[in-house]
């Protein structure tokens, strides 16, 4: 921050429930006609099994340069993006927001394809992991690539 | 020299700790690093290639790793 | 409204601001993973004129029945899907949302595609013009199907 | 009889009025009240086919409009 509303591209990871419209405000701007949002939350049921909560653990400093990375790449595909992207850590309940993402454009199409790509992007390489908690008492560290026989699971 | 190692997640649960110091001689590789590791007790849990970080970014199994460095592996990440 | 915080498929036109918060209020749920939603806003410059507002104008019973079968469309395209969309009709300023949409969904690829085609559905066949002010004090009803040479314009 | 046919946006700037009044002989088509619209001050600006909606909905040129119908004229669109 330098004095500005907000400097953008706007990355960082937080331990407390995300401001949405904060995000959202961050991107807006008069030369802006479309803004695209995408909220990842935490869904009751998993692979068919019931969650009870989602523990996100983060490597802070790389995730935030991973993202700083997504940002720019996507700033430079699509000149005059305004693009802010917040992930959480910490234990979250079911409902609760994981991550935000707002992509600005003066157009719809290119605001659209840069959240998509971001969301993408975030998923396949910054170095966030979450354990699923369930109804059990069982958890998991989930690992996407192999989702039908997870890592490391334990009671 | 030992190089303390970060580690996270699965990976943590695997050597039981968030750091490990892994016995290396330096300059070495990436590669070494792992190599060492498989040696720690938990190392055997490691899969083929695990992911490399080196200073916040991700680093191949041949690019250098020298005293000073942070250096993690970084699980099948699950962000979102 | 039968009770329930949210009839979906929720849609509305409104001639108040557009409550962002609420609309992704009511396609959360705890079975969802992923909200996408899109902001339309009105910007400061179109095809290269300084623009100062937007009356927006609608059929608006036919613009809500058109919005619930894009809506229903979607839904049956992907189950599950829950989705909110409004359109503000009346005289806007630059920065103001015109349009809002939320997609929620187990799976962000539902999610982000139906947003997407609620868009272009939208704006392909909801019976709602804009014209709009220029800083000279000219304006002009704004025609996609010819945008270099705007069907109606005077000062 | 005369149906009356709602205007909206530049259609309304070219006839000055947000509802004009159509002779047309029922029962009729969309196509007939197209035609029908022609011969009123302000019919010569409309397209080669402007869109028509009956009772809120698209209405394609042989469709039958019948006594009671709301009927109205789509400019293009450009909402969003």
């Amino acid at each position: 921050m330098t004095g500005q509303p907000a400097t953008l591209p706007l990355v960082a990871i937080t331990h407390e429930p995300i401001d949405v419209a904060a995000l959202i405000a961050a991107v807006s701007h008069a030369r802006v006609g479309a803004i695209s949002t995408f909220l990842g939350t935490v869904r009751e049921v998993n692979d068919h099994r019931p969650v009870t909560g989602i523990d996100y653990e983060g490597y802070e400093p790389m995730a935030v340069r991973e993202m700083q990375g997504i940002a720019d790449e996507l700033v430079e595909e699509w000149p005059g993006l305004r693009i802010a992207m917040i992930h959480r850590l910490g234990t979250l309940q079911v409902g609760d927001v994981s991550v935000a993402i707002a992509c600005a454009h003066a157009r719809r199409a290119p605001s659209a394809d840069a959240m998509r790509r971001a969301i993408e992007s975030l998923k396949a390489r910054v170095p966030i992991w979450k354990r699923e908690h369930y109804v059990d008492g069982e958890w998991t560290w989930v690992d996407p690539t192999n989702s039908a026989a997870p890592m490391a699971s334990q009671s | 020299m030992t190089l303390p190692v970060l580690l996270f997640a699965s990976y943590a649960d695997a050597f039981g700790a968030r750091t490990v110091a892994v016995p290396v001689t330096m300059p070495c590789t990436v590669a070494d690093v792992v190599l060492a590791m498989r040696s720690i007790p938990g190392g055997e849990k490691l899969p083929a290639r695990p992911l490399v970080a080196v200073n916040h970014a991700y680093a191949k199994p041949d690019a250098r790793v020298s005293a000073g460095d942070e250096v993690a592996l970084i699980p099948p990440v699950a962000g979102g």
